[in-house]
């Protein structure tokens, strides 16, 4: 009464495969793309972790009800970060952009 | 953004709440927001009150007559009644929709200081307040305004967080350390009016309390002209930009390795990564203390940090001093 | 139904209280009814050590300068009052104690899913429990129970460090506990039960389950950081460095509001078997109910922001958190519809647990409706950081979770110890706290608004008459809370033998004797009906519908 | 009292404990709860991994220039180690699936020996070498310079992530190794895995948190 067996084979090709990856965001962080550089880093990290979850952690072959708790784990992940940057996004614009006037001199400079 | 208009419906309401004598039914309304929050605060209780009042008799209608008459006694099936879960899911939903809308468009129109408010500066330090006037006169845990001016506080912690509370303005911001958050009031009466540290920040939090006294123009005049008289904040600030060494850089004709100061203040500044800051306190406040996190396009980031070797309120002097050079400039193309 | 089991006299029947004796028997127990009752005397030793703090919290508050202690003291009696009466006592209460009896017994089952976790999860809220009194004794903490940084990591010398590793360790009960119930929920229900006919305390604690598992391990790693900063003098809330003092607010409120959720759900279940137990009738829209539960689990997430509204927060952020917080309101007040819709028609009686059900819908819709003030953002900037806020989570809190945990533990005593409680003494200690706790706290609500700040060991005099009211109220609140003590002890030795089901109702765990055997069922029961079929009995029912 | 409902001694092999009705509802329920567990770990990392998205946010030069002082070829190395000890755990795994007890000992040594190895590279060359550049926050940390407080906390977020991390990863060795003592006294030859699975799911995860912390730690803001 064995779970799914997976062949050896496909045990490591996703070795190599995850290998290769990581070469490659290593050798693409030495590349200067300006912003995509943080993106294809975790493009990169993302796939890797889809290849290890799916073969290694046999996801790909487990009840849904698995797949729907790790889903459940990114989101809430996706959650803390998201409404946390809400607020450090957005605190300095201020809420009237337009310029700063003088105030009109104090009543004691008048006189 | 105003759809609707909050002064208008809730004043009736506010009318009706009986004024019992010595028994404060809401704190007193002192400022020019505090009729609309009133309002806002009165439609709120009315909805407690209501929706409690329901609950209340139709729990107490039942428990006396679907009382348990006989030891097995049957009660008949529960039918599942879909329009009226229907009902008592979008009617709060709807209820709540309109608050939200009412309160946020209040919320951001009181969270706008007006342009040509009077500026005062709040240095929060474990459990007391130092409150600066520009015109110099330095005051410890209490603030003189004048009537009818709108004041904007701009506020910054030595050390916790505190917050400044004023209950008769309804108005209140956390104070927070390295950073300047600020609140805008209009008093429209006279008189004496408490103000309170509302963020715990330690064994004095309860002692860290003051007075703001609500003067008429003259006598805010006159208690201004026999203040203590020392250096403006302009003039304190115009010291420290020479003693620190920052007019070496920052030369008024640009010639210099920093930029010029002179008509900075107010204006956006474009950052060497494209995004636009507009340059205000908190701007200069993060230039002075982390120059180098902010890069400034065409100047090379070599700007010492001054953290720690300026104190809060020299930090403001600065600023004060920096303002006055965008009020000269306009005043000298003014002319 | 399955057929009634023959019923031996307890005394000479073996049972989960006499299958064992001896210290180890209960120190070294897998079986979740024992561990239910662990957890039920630790607990309650907390609530009592919270509780004393707040009566001298109160009585202090008589006078405006300060009657009893030092403002030091002061702010530690508040802190340890917080903290122990939120970590060690609210979060563990429901789930810990009647979840842990009740949830193998609801769904048919013999144990939870992980034994062996369950009385870790217990040694671990020792742990916490007795760092916690640690470091009360050893000379308290004066940080709030939100240890809000920079004062908690670098300002205050107070003992920060035993009690944050204290509430990090006791953080972890929760985890493996909701981790414990989410699997025995999903994978041992008894045959025939499925997710609609199972009880709506079941959903209950999955929903809080979801949320301990999601919630418990994001503030475990801030106090953490807490707790590190302090030691190595330096950290990422340090403001010295351009540390955000507000990261810490957000990752602290990320746990702490849904953990708001996680003391109150629980409370909903219970009040949901008590309704529909002494009003002999099917909970009024079963689903809608259900899924509220699960709602609450998830919007709860999306709305802490409203705690920061005044703290600096952009408003743009604070304006997508008020609109979250009012949504989150909509789930409350269904349940609280459905609650007095099963009432409609149904013969209800009045003993202890249905009072402490009916107070806590009529507190509990309190509480939730003034929480509106606090999700409006106009509102909010008066009244944040004043009593209104106290009185606020006062009245979801002992209003509510306090009121439900005392009516599950008087509706499932005869199931637990065996032996019945006298009822009209019970009755009699629900009236007093009802009446104890209006007192107290409704006057915080107006001097809340006329913004009276909290946390405050002097307050101007203008505020006295309404402190010296709530102080009154304290003192009735402080008696009500002894008066079970008493007669639930006495009970125990004293009371008379509870059959199997004395209120006639309609759970899987009435199904067995009570005391119940160790392994709850002899035969597991196999479930035909839908959760609550009070209505007329099977043969009638197809008569009417036929 | 009715025994046909409880499994008698025959069929109740020693591994099923007495509260599951079978060995199915036992292995699902273990497998449940260890990815209910790695939930938990998911959101107790992603407490650090927010913290650090916002001072990323803030303080993105002081970020690149603190990540321009880590050596990126040991990242790089102890990324390729990880992953050969995901593959040997996975094949250990298997070979407990098939019930080759032998294949079982020797890929989960081969595990143990490539975490000591990821342990020691990350210990020797990196944390030692980090604490002699001064750079290792509260115990003199000093890297004069323009990002200096941001380089600080960055360094701050490098050893508290690493640090969770590497604690991780001595838990799984520990965890390895009395698997192996298990394994050599034959607990898993009758086709009850369940255990070596569950450790697998649990080791896997830790390689997954690694996968992120690499490029989040040594590559932001590329290395040109």
């Amino acid at each position: 009464m064995t779970g799914h067996v997976v062949p050896v084979r496909v045990y490591v090709g996703i070795f190599l495969a995850l290998l290769v990856l990581t070469g490659l965001t290593t050798g693409v962080a030495f590349v200067d793309l300006g912003p995509w550089n943080t993106v294809a880093a975790l493009a990169i990290a993302g796939v890797k972790m889809m290849l290890v979850a799916l073969f290694f952690m046999h996801l790909r072959w487990s009840s849904s009800l698995t797949r729907i708790v790790v889903l459940a784990g990114f989101f809430w992940l996706a959650i803390l970060i998201a409404f946390t940057l809400t607020d450090v996004g957005t605190r300095y614009w201020s809420p009237t952009p337009q310029g700063w006037t003088a105030p009109t001199p104090a009543p004691a400079a008048q006189r | 953004m105003e759809l609707l208009n909050p002064n208008a419906i809730g004043g009736l309401l506010a009318q009706a709440v009986p004024r019992w004598p010595g028994f404060p039914l809401h704190p007193v309304r002192a400022s020019t927001i505090a009729e609309g929050v009133d309002d806002l605060h009165f439609f709120l209780t009315a909805i407690t009150l209501f929706f409690t009042f329901i609950i209340f008799t139709v729990i107490f209608y039942f428990m006396v007559r679907y009382r348990r008459r006989s030891a097995d006694e049957q009660p008949p099936e529960t039918i599942t009644n879909m329009a009226l879960e229907l009902t008592w899911t979008l009617v709060p939903t709807a209820l709540c929709v309109v608050v939200f809308v009412w309160s946020s468009s209040l919320y951001f129109q009181n969270s706008r200081a007006p342009n040509a408010s009077m500026e005062i500066f709040v240095i929060g330090k474990q459990w007391m307040w130092h409150l600066q006037h520009p015109e110099g006169v330095r005051e410890i845990d209490e603030l003189h305004v004048p009537v009818g001016v709108p004041v904007k506080l701009t506020m910054t912690s030595q050390d916790v967080i505190h917050d400044f509370y004023v209950p008769a303005f309804r108005v209140k911001k956390d104070v927070l350390p390295g950073r300047y958050t600020s609140i805008w009031f209009q008093a429209t009466r006279t008189g004496r009016f408490h103000f309170f540290c509302t963020q715990y920040c330690g064994t004095g939090h309860a002692v860290m309390i003051g007075w703001v006294y609500v003067m008429t123009p003259d006598d805010y005049a006159a208690w201004l002209a026999g203040g203590t008289r020392g250096e403006t904040m302009t003039q304190a600030g115009e010291r420290l930009f020479h003693q620190y060494g920052c007019v070496t850089c920052h030369v008024a004709e640009g010639s210099g390795r920093g930029p010029s100061l002179v008509g900075q203040f107010g204006k956006p500044q474009k950052l060497r990564d494209g995004e636009t800051l507009l340059v205000d306190e908190a701007f200069l406040r993060r230039a002075i203390t982390q120059p180098n996190s902010m890069p400034i396009p065409n100047y090379a980031p070599v700007m010492p940090s001054f953290q720690g070797q300026l104190s809060e309120e020299q930090i403001l002097q600065l600023i004060a001093y920096v303002k006055s050079l965008a009020q000269e400039e306009r005043k000298g193309t003014g002319q | 139904m399955s057929a009634a089991v023959a019923e031996a006299p307890a005394a000479t029947r073996v049972h989960y209280l006499n299958a064992d004796y001896g210290v180890k028997s209960w120190l070294l127990t897998t079986d979740h009814k024992r561990i239910a009752l662990l957890y039920l005397g630790t607990i309650t030793l907390m609530f009592f050590v919270g509780g004393t703090m707040a009566v001298i919290m109160r009585m202090h508050l008589i006078d405006p300068a300060g009657a009893l202690v030092q403002p030091a003291t002061y702010n530690k009696l508040f802190t340890m009052h917080g903290i122990i009466m939120i970590f060690f006592f609210l979060i563990p209460s429901i789930p810990a104690v009647l979840g842990n009896f009740l949830v193998p017994m609801m769904i048919g089952a013999r144990d939870l899913a992980f034994p062996r976790i369950n009385l870790l999860s217990w040694y671990i809220f020792i742990v916490g429990a007795s760092l916690a009194l640690y470091s009360l004794v050893a000379g308290g903490v004066d940080t709030g129970w939100t240890f809000y940084t920079p004062y908690s990591s670098t300002y205050s010398n107070t003992h920060v460090i035993p009690m944050a590793l204290g509430v990090f360790i006791a953080g972890f009960t929760s985890i493996l506990t909701g981790l414990n119930f989410i699997v025995t929920i999903h994978k041992m229900r008894a045959p025939g039960l499925t997710w609609f006919r199972m009880p709506l305390f079941l959903w209950a604690m999955y929903a809080t389950s979801l949320i301990m598992i999601l919630g418990t391990p994001v503030v475990a790693i801030t106090i953490f950081l807490v707790g590190l900063e302090r030691l190595l003098r330096v950290g990422i809330f340090d403001p010295a460095l351009g540390g955000d003092p507000l990261l810490f607010q957000h990752l602290f409120w990320f746990y702490s509001h849904p953990a708001v959720y996680i003391m109150i759900l629980p409370g909903m279940g219970v009040v949901s078997e008590l309704v529909t137990c002494f009003s002999r009738k099917k909970i009024f829209g079963y689903s809608f109910v259900a899924f509220s539960s699960m709602a609450i689990a998830v919007i709860s997430f999306l709305v802490w922001g409203h705690h920061m509204f005044v703290s600096g927060q952009s408003i743009y952020a604070g304006l997508i958190f008020s609109l979250l917080s009012f949504l989150v309101g909509i789930p409350y007040a269904i349940k609280v519809f459905n609650w007095t819709a099963t009432l409609h028609q149904g013969s209800i009686s009045y003993e202890a647990p249905m009072l402490y059900a009916l107070g806590f819908i009529g507190l509990f819709t309190m509480g939730g409706l003034t929480g509106l003030f606090l999700a409006s953002l106009a509102t909010d900037v008066h009244l944040n950081g004043t009593y209104f806020i106290v009185a606020h989570f006062h009245y979801i809190m002992v209003g509510g979770a306090v009121m439900a945990y005392m009516g599950g533990i008087h509706f499932w005593w005869p199931k637990i110890t065996g032996r019945l409680y006298p009822d009209l003494w019970a009755r009699l200690a629900a009236a007093i706290i009802f009446i104890g706790f209006n007192l107290t706290f409704f006057p915080q609500f107006m001097l809340g608004y006329l913004g009276m700040p909290r946390r405050y060991a002097t307050y101007p005099a203008e505020f006295q008459v309404l402190n010296v009211m709530s102080s009154a109220g304290a003192t009735i609140l402080g008696i009500g809370y002894l008066i079970p003590l008493v007669y639930l002890f006495w009970s125990m030795r004293y009371g008379p033998i509870a059959p199997p089901n004395p209120w006639r109702a309609k759970g899987l765990e009435w199904q067995t004797p009570s005391p119940p055997p160790t392994q709850n069922f002899d035969v597991t029961p196999v479930v035909t009906e839908e959760a609550y079929s009070y209505g007329p009995p099977e043969a009638a029912r197809e008569a009417a519908h036929g | 009292m009715a025994e046909a409902a409880i499994p008698r001694a025959a069929e109740h092999p020693p591994y099923l404990a007495h509260h599951f009705s079978d060995i199915e509802q036992q292995n699902e329920a273990g497998t449940l709860g260890m990815w209910v567990f790695l939930v938990t770990e998911i959101m107790f990392f992603g407490g650090l991994f927010a913290g650090y998205t916002i001072y990323r946010y803030l303080y993105l030069p002081g970020f690149e220039a603190g990540s321009r002082l880590l050596e990126v070829q040991f990242g790089a190395i102890n990324t390729a180690v990880l992953i050969g000890s995901s593959l040997t755990m996975a094949l250990a795994v298997r070979s407990a699936q098939l019930g080759r007890r032998k294949a079982l000992i020797g890929f989960l040594v081969l595990t143990i020996l490539l975490g000591l190895v990821f342990l020691g590279v990350k210990f020797n060359f990196e944390w030692i070498h980090d604490y002699h550049e001064h750079l290792v926050p509260g115990m003199g940390f000093s890297h004069p310079g323009p990002h200096e407080p941001a380089i600080q906390l960055f360094f701050c977020f490098y050893f508290f992530m690493t640090g969770l991390h590497a604690l991780h990863m001595i838990v799984g060795v520990g965890i390895m190794a009395v698997l192996i003592a298990m394994a050599a006294r034959g607990k898993f030859d009758g086709g009850h895995y369940s255990p070596i699975e569950v450790s697998g799911l649990y080791w896997h995860f830790v390689d997954i948190v690694w996968i992120f912390l690499f490029p989040l730690l040594y590559l932001v803001g590329g290395r040109y």
